[in-house]
């Protein structure tokens, strides 16, 4: 052997971005302050929580999985009624419902899952959109259990563990909201570093590699559709069981399409960039919406064009070039 | 003088990072020259820069007398800088045909006479590149730049994965080429007897800069040199 | 002879399908840009035509005029807003052709108001015809005469041709296609606005079965992404099989089954896409 | 004097745009006409935006008007699940708040401070049944955009059709995103009705579903029945094949009253040539005059309690004709009208040729508490 | 070992790690294997040449169930594979590279690797408890890359490797995968001539038990791995024997051979 190797380059080993231990706290301090800075303003503070963890269900699917779906919504509408539906029928426990509903949506995802994911591409796009559409013809369509158009109404939440009252003022929302993002972020945040979620990002990029290694391609995509399709259903259920009501839009093509949106506009693959995106989003539209209700279309659409223009990977981009500078400052600083 | 290309003090790679350093030649019309060197070298960070796949970060690159850096790739294609590249990048969604067809130009080789010097690739037209086995890739990747009649011809390992007998009647096609002038070649080639055979002028590159050049005959029979830069000295030794 | 009309309002249907989401063919299958802003172009050149006819234009001129406005503006944001994004992946030109298509919506709300448009058909087209053993919409026959037209010379002029295989060249490796001298940027221009063009015009012909409205551009976008998708991304036959093919079954289930009317175009788009992976007419590349 | 902020949550965005428009265009009509100021007072309106139906943006929006804002009445709510969403947080806040338009029924029964100035879908739908029965109309096809609007007034149509006599042939519920309303025609066709009972998407799509009907059905003798399908802002768009088509409302635009005219005239002034009233825009209108009402009543620091006390039986003149807020179920008692669309120098206007004088919501009647 | 223990040896020794039986397969009226029969003992190493497509590359495909063939069957040690899905198969210790790269390009060279090893442990499935087990597969992943010789550029992403180091790559994942029968499709296209020798004794490291088929345009390569040599055209065995009746017989020099010019 040579044992003098050439190496012809002067690139540093590639860096896999790593978000510091600090980076860490600083999201979720940020949204613990909010709760005592925010009092006003904690129920656009729980439906942005909210729509951070779906954001975030999507990012395992859509980012790590690269399974590109339209029909992301089906889940989430579908745990927000199976939770309004076991608030009114079954029992008004938040966190039974809670896991009812997160464990209704994950069954839905794996069989839908099964059914569809050995497509790929356009057509896996297609089938997704198809099934989120079938899904909600059906909530349509039982109009005795679901309201139909009118909605899913007369839902009543019990004390959280007995003890803490949703309140008008969403204090209790919104830490409820806060604790269970948090529980599944950790999840999600380790999953993602396992070998399982490593083996999901070589499907993304090379599903023939995937495959000559013996990795069983399908089975590890219809888990994590259905782990995403849990987590979206979580989603789903916080929204019915802190807002005490559903609606068809849950379920629509639209939500699948804003929540993609907002994911992308965080950037994928980061977890992170979920946060990003559906604070952003929330916050720029119920801004917008209330300088001017007729022209927000306007600043939103002119928002995500100039993201993708100016910025790498959605929003996490920001922190990113900031990164670099910060360390190309540093080495300037610092005598080599 | 009559120089097809020219490269002085070229710095050139990937975005930030620097592949090429300081690299200078000069090739006369009509003639080939081998590149040769270790794996990772930048013998195809050379020829990318040449078709303009690459960040100039300093130096000038020329061919035919027109300055290169700052000319759109097509330009160069039309130009007359035909390109065979080392992972072939032929276009999957076309059929073999189609990817001649693309490439064709009046002044560049007629399609039938691709075929006759790769009977595999006339009986296979139809077939969409992406289905083609790798060595009739290889042949399309050859043959579509021949059909553009190139004046300068970039050939980056191209016996790459092509059966003895075929690589044989490539060989003598090239030959042919340079023989009859006019054609500029660079080949970049692991074997280094058979480039140093097909070529008149040789350079070895060692980490992105020119650790020897001189003509191909003289490299072909210094083995030192050839064994301290190539590393070749190994198979010398095992037949 | 009821079935034979329910057939034909199928074909029609189907036609209309067809002839908007064939530009979204040419932009998403061909040039393989996701493109969510199709139905803005298809939206531009409707509120184009409805202006001009409204302005005393006859209705052909308009629906020209309209595509021509539709492929000028195609090609003015394949420069600003499309040429940034081929490298940047799918999922960034998702996002950025949504927001596009925000603006579009916003900008043609703020100058033509919130109300629906109307396109009023020229008198020719209005009437009913008389087929043999009944009377029958003109408008009808006329989409279906228009789609066949148009299916066949997209087939000639871009599948068959040598600018077909080019613009496959461009897609399939960019760079390679630049060095076997083709003008990917100025080839991508073009078709774009090709793309946009016939957007405009589908806008146009179909607006009596697809109405204009502020929020065009998003409520019809799945009906063109899934004709796409359903007939094998980038190739016209398959759109146009596609096309037709959901045009007649959902036509006819809505006849014979309207009480379950509104599962059946998506179960039948699911059906199609389990039994066909590839779409009805797969690419060659998908083989 | 006290500044007065009203809440009004409404669609200005999306496919819906046009509803959030009309309802600001009345209330700013409204202010013009009877002054930004009550008493003294100044009244402020603030408007949210919920993007359509969507209860959880609604929701949200309610909380942030009543608990940031503070607002002293909400108003608005276009879709009945968003007014829905908010029944139980206006209870806890005892926030008074009026529906300019959601139209189910039980809206109103979910929460003591809801009081509507709209009208309810089983409303507009009975007396057109009950009309059509006695008119020579015995064979009726239903056809309903298939969702809770449509199934409301499939019900209370074929319910009034039936107990004349009259038979319903077939219900066909039509799925909301048809924009080709030939097959469902053609299979009504074939059964030979004497009418067919519509009840549309509403927007964009109506005009393709009267131009089929104008183009299948009419030639064939089958007859028109319907609600909102005509209304004066869609009639130049849908053009002459709305002749004679009959529906029954709660408004007409051509209602002769002088609150009608001046509310048309003053909207033809602000926002140019071509606004038309409508349903919308009378909601919103009578809703601010609710509202106005009270604080001429309370001042200022008006409490829900005394607000809806107020309200219940109260009794105005409407640019719709005469308005009734119902004593118990605080829902809105007003005539409705049964229109013909024709034409009048050279425009397509709906006129009124029957009156049901002062009609109940039906389905309250049908669900006592 | 002379050419005739060679043929002994394969002829006479263990039972088959795998054989095939009858294989047959057309795209339309091409033929790529056409009742092809082969069998591979346990320390098999035979090289596959052939001319361009002979289907070599299709038969690799065919056996490893990338391809569905027309007729015939695979025997992965006595047992019929047919219906086994690629990915099983390679489980079972049927691993291959590929002719053209297939990798993952944005991932560092040490966790195309470690990912490989992770799932010949059978971890790939682990969510939440893995640290040592993962931990493991880098630094054997670690050891691998350093005996092919891409200890340095291991953090580096495939994406930014030369073309020849991607080549080895694809190699040391399918050693990594400890295989049972290894195919491998022309593994030094594009490596350096002096860095075939790391492939080669790479190869030679292996357990002697280890059947492998090399497909090869490079004759040094061949003639000095393959103990036995199969001839390949127009999907029919032409003629199999030792690599020196290979170089002898005329009619491989005929078709494929021909003067050579190396
Ligand atoms: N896209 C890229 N980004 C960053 N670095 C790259 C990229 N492509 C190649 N390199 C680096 O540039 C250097 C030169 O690579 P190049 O492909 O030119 O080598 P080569 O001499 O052709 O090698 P080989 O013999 O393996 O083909 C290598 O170190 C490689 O890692
Ligand atoms: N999917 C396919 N569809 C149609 N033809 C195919 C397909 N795959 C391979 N072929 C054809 O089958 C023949 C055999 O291909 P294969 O790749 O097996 O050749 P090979 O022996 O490996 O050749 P090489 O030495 O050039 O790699 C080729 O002519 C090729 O064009
Ligand atoms: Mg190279
Ligand atoms: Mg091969």
């Amino acid at each position: 052997m040579n044992p003098e190797r050439s190496r012809a380059t002067r690139s540093p080993p590639a860096e896999k971005p790593h978000a510091a231990g600090w980076g860490h706290l600083l999201p979720w301090t940020a949204a613990l302050a909010f709760y005592f800075l925010g009092a006003d303003f904690l129920g656009l503070g729980t439906n942005a929580l909210i729509m951070v963890l779906f954001a975030l269900s999507l990012d395992l699917v859509l980012g790590y999985a690269g399974i590109i779906t339209m029909g992301h919504a089906a889940f989430f509408g579908f745990g927000a009624y199976a939770a309004g539906l076991c608030a009114i029928h079954v029992t008004n426990d938040p966190v039974t419902g809670l896991l009812i509903a997160t464990a209704a949506a994950g069954i839905l995802g794996f069989v839908t899952g099964t059914l569809i994911l050995h497509t790929k591409g356009v057509t896996l796009m297609m089938l997704t959109l198809a099934i989120g559409a079938l899904v909600a013809e059906v909530a349509n369509h039982l109009r005795d259990y679901t309201g139909g158009d009118d909605g899913l109404h007369g839902i009543r939440m019990a004390p959280l563990l007995g003890a803490f009252r949703f309140d008008l003022w969403g204090h209790t929302a919104y830490l409820y909201t806060l604790a269970v993002l948090l529980a599944w972020f950790a999840l999600a945040w380790r999953i993602m570093r396992s070998p399982f979620g490593r083996s999901l990002d070589g499907i993304r990029q090379n599903v023939r590699r995937m495959r000559a290694i013996g990795t069983p391609v399908w089975w590890r995509m219809v888990a994590v559709y259905s782990l995403g399709a849990a987590m979206a259903g979580t989603a789903g259920a916080l929204s019915a069981q802190t807002t005490r009501a559903v609606g068809l839009t849950a379920l629509e093509l639209l939500a699948s399409g804003t929540v993609l949106m907002v994911l992308i506009l965080g950037g994928t693959r980061r977890l992170y960039g979920a946060f990003a995106g559906a604070v952003v989003y929330v916050v720029v539209q119920d801004f917008a919406a209330q300088v001017d209700p007729f022209r927000w279309m306007f600043v939103i659409g002119a928002l995500l064009m100039a993201v993708v223009l100016f910025l790498e990977n959605g929003l996490m981009g920001i922190i990113d070039f900031a990164a670099a500078r910060a360390r190309s400052l540093w080495r300037e600083q610092t005598p080599r | 003088m009559n120089t097809a290309v020219a490269a002085s003090r070229l710095v050139a790679g990937y975005g930030e990072t620097v592949v090429l350093d300081d690299v200078s030649f000069e090739l006369e019309t009509g003639r080939a020259l081998a590149v040769l060197g270790r794996n990772g070298v930048g013998k195809s960070t050379l020829l990318n820069t040449l078709m303009g796949f690459t960040t100039v970060h300093a130096g000038q690159i020329s061919a035919f007398g027109q300055p290169l850096n700052a000319m759109p790739t097509h330009h160069r294609s039309r130009a007359g800088i035909g390109y065979v590249p080392q992972e072939r990048e032929i276009f999957p969604s076309l059929s073999a045909m189609e990817n001649l067809r693309v490439a064709a130009r009046a002044r560049g080789w007629p399609l039938a006479d691709v075929f006759s010097l790769f009977p595999l690739l006339g009986q296979r037209r139809e077939s969409s590149g992406g289905s083609l086995s790798g060595g009739e890739q290889q042949m399309l990747a050859i043959g579509r730049a021949l059909v553009g009649g190139p004046r300068l011809l970039l050939l980056d390992e191209p016996m790459e994965g092509l059966a003895p007998i075929v690589v044989e009647t490539l060989y003598q096609a090239l030959a042919k080429i340079r023989d009859a002038g006019g054609i500029t070649m660079i080949l970049v080639e692991q074997h280094a007897e058979l480039a140093l055979s097909l070529s008149q002028e040789a350079i070895v590159l060692e980490r992105g800069r020119i650790a020897y050049r001189g003509p191909s005959a003289e490299l072909a029979r210094d083995e030192s040199t050839k064994t301290r830069l190539l590393g070749v000295g190994g198979v010398e030794e095992a037949k | 002879m009821s079935e034979f009309t329910i057939v034909l309002d199928g074909i029609a249907y189907g036609m209309v399908l067809f002839i908007i989401s064939v530009g979204l063919t040419v932009t998403m299958g061909l040039m393989r840009v996701v493109n969510l802003a199709h139905g803005s172009f298809a939206m531009i050149g409707g509120y184009v035509a409805a202006v001009a006819v409204g302005a005393g234009v006859p209705f052909i001129a308009a629906a020209f005029g309209a595509a021509l406005v539709a492929g000028l503006t195609g090609a003015l944001a394949e420069v600003l807003v499309y040429r940034p994004l081929y490298r940047k992946g799918e999922l960034a030109q998702a996002l950025m052709t949504f927001g596009f298509t925000f603006v579009v919506i916003a900008a043609l709300t703020a100058i033509f108001g919130t109300s629906i448009k109307t396109l009023p058909l020229p008198e020719y087209m209005s009437g009913l015809v008389d087929i043999g053993f009944r009377m029958y919409p003109a408008y009808r026959l006329f989409l279906i005469a228009f789609g066949l037209a148009l299916a066949l010379a997209l087939w000639l002029g871009i599948d068959r041709s040598l600018y077909g295989a080019r613009l496959r060249t461009a897609v399939d490796n960019p760079r390679m296609a630049g060095a076997v001298g083709i003008n990917v940027n100025r080839l991508f221009q073009l078709t774009f606005a090709g793309g946009c063009a016939l957007a405009g015009l589908g806008g146009v012909v179909g607006s009596a079965l697809l109405p204009l409205e502020p929020y065009y551009a998003l409520r019809y976008l799945v009906l063109f992404l899934v004709v796409v998708g359903v007939g094998g991304v980038g190739n016209f036959k398959g759109s146009f099989v596609a096309a037709i093919s959901l045009g007649v079954i959902d036509t006819v289930a809505k006849y014979f089954l309207p009480s379950a009317a509104a599962y059946l175009f998506y179960g039948a788009v699911l059906a199609l896409l389990l039994w066909r992976p590839d779409g009805l007419m797969p690419a060659r590349s998908a083989q | 004097a006290d500044t007065v902020k009203v809440g009004v949550i409404m669609s200005s965005s999306g496919p819906f745009a046009r509803w959030g428009e009309q309802f600001r265009q009345a209330i700013e009509v409204f202010q013009k006409q009877n002054g930004k100021t009550v008493s003294g007072h100044t009244i402020e309106v603030i408007y949210r935006d919920d993007g359509g139906p969507n209860p959880v943006r609604a929701k949200q929006l309610a909380e942030e008007l009543i608990l940031r804002e503070k607002v002293q009445f909400l108003g608005g709510f276009v879709f009945t699940p968003n007014a829905l969403a908010v029944a139980d947080l206006v209870t806890e806040a005892k926030m008074p708040t009026v529906i300019f338009n959601a139209a189910t029924g039980l809206i109103t029964r979910k929460s003591p401070y809801f009081v509507r100035t709209s009208h309810t879908i089983p409303q507009a739908a009975r007396p057109i049944g009950e009309w059509a029965v006695k008119n020579d109309i015995k064979r009726v096809v239903t056809a309903v955009s298939d969702y809770a609007p449509g199934h409301d007034a499939e019900v209370y149509f074929s319910k009034a059709f039936k107990a004349g006599g009259g038979q319903v042939m077939e219900s066909i519920r039509i799925p909301l995103a048809t924009t080709d309303f030939s097959p469902f025609f053609e299979r009504i066709l074939q059964q030979k009705p004497d009418a067919v009972f519509v009840f549309g998407p509403g927007g964009p799509p109506t005009v393709g579903l009267i131009n089929t009907w104008a183009s299948r059905l009419k030639p064939a003798g089958i007859k028109f029945l319907g609600t909102a399908e005509t209304q004066q802002i869609d009639l130049p768009k849908i053009g002459r094949s709305a002749l004679g088509l009959v529906t029954s409302f709660h408004y007409t635009e051509t209602v002769d009253n002088p609150l009608n005219k001046a509310l048309w005239a003053d909207l033809v002034q602000m926002f140019g040539k071509d606004t038309v009233p409508d349903l919308a825009s009378v909601g919103a209108y009578d809703g601010m005059r609710v509202i106005y009402r009270a604080v001429e009543k309370f001042g200022p620091r008006v409490t829900g309690d005394q607000a809806i006390g107020l309200w219940r039986g109260m009794q105005f003149n409407s640019p719709r004709g005469p308005f009734r807020i119902d004593e118990k179920t605080r829902d809105v008692v007003e005539n409705i009208y049964l229109r013909r669309v024709e034409e009048r120098d050279g425009k397509l206007v709906n006129v009124n040729f029957q009156t049901f004088p002062m009609v109940k919501d039906p389905w309250k009647e049908d669900n006592p508490e | 070992m002379s050419d005739a223990e060679a043929r002994h040896a394969n002829t006479l020794g263990a039972a088959p790690v795998l054989s095939v039986r009858g294989l047959c397969k057309s795209f339309g009226a091409l033929t790529v294997a056409q009742d092809i029969e082969l069998d591979l003992p346990g320390g098999a190493r035979i090289g596959l040449i052939g001319p361009n497509g002979a289907g070599k590359t299709s038969f690799v495909n065919l056996l490893t169930g990338m391809l569905r063939p027309d007729a015939g069957s695979v025997l992965l040690e006595d047992r019929a594979i047919d219906r086994l899905r690629p990915e099983l198969r390679v489980r079972r210790g049927l691993v291959r590279t590929h002719q053209i790269n297939t990798l993952l390009a944005e991932t560092p060279a040490l966790e195309n690797v470690a990912i490989a090893i992770a799932e010949r442990k059978r971890i790939g499935w682990r969510m939440l408890r893995y640290g040592t087990g993962w931990r493991a597969c880098l630094d054997e992943a670690e050891a691998r890359l350093a005996a092919m010789g891409l200890g340095d550029d291991r953090l580096r992403l495939v994406r930014e490797l030369p073309y020849g180091k991607q080549r080895l790559l694809e190699i040391a994942i399918a050693l990594a995968l400890k295989p049972r029968v290894l195919l491998l499709d022309e593994p030094a296209a594009g490596v350096p001539a002096g860095e075939t020798r790391a492939i080669h004794e790479q190869l030679g490291d292996l357990p002697q038990d280890v059947a492998i088929l090399m497909i090869e345009h490079d004759m040094d390569l061949v003639f000095r791995f393959a103990r036995e040599i199969v001839v390949m055209v127009q999907g029919r065995v032409l003629t199999r024997g030792s690599p020196s009746e290979i170089a002898n017989d005329d009619r491989v020099r005929e078709v494929y051979l021909g003067r050579r010019v190396r």
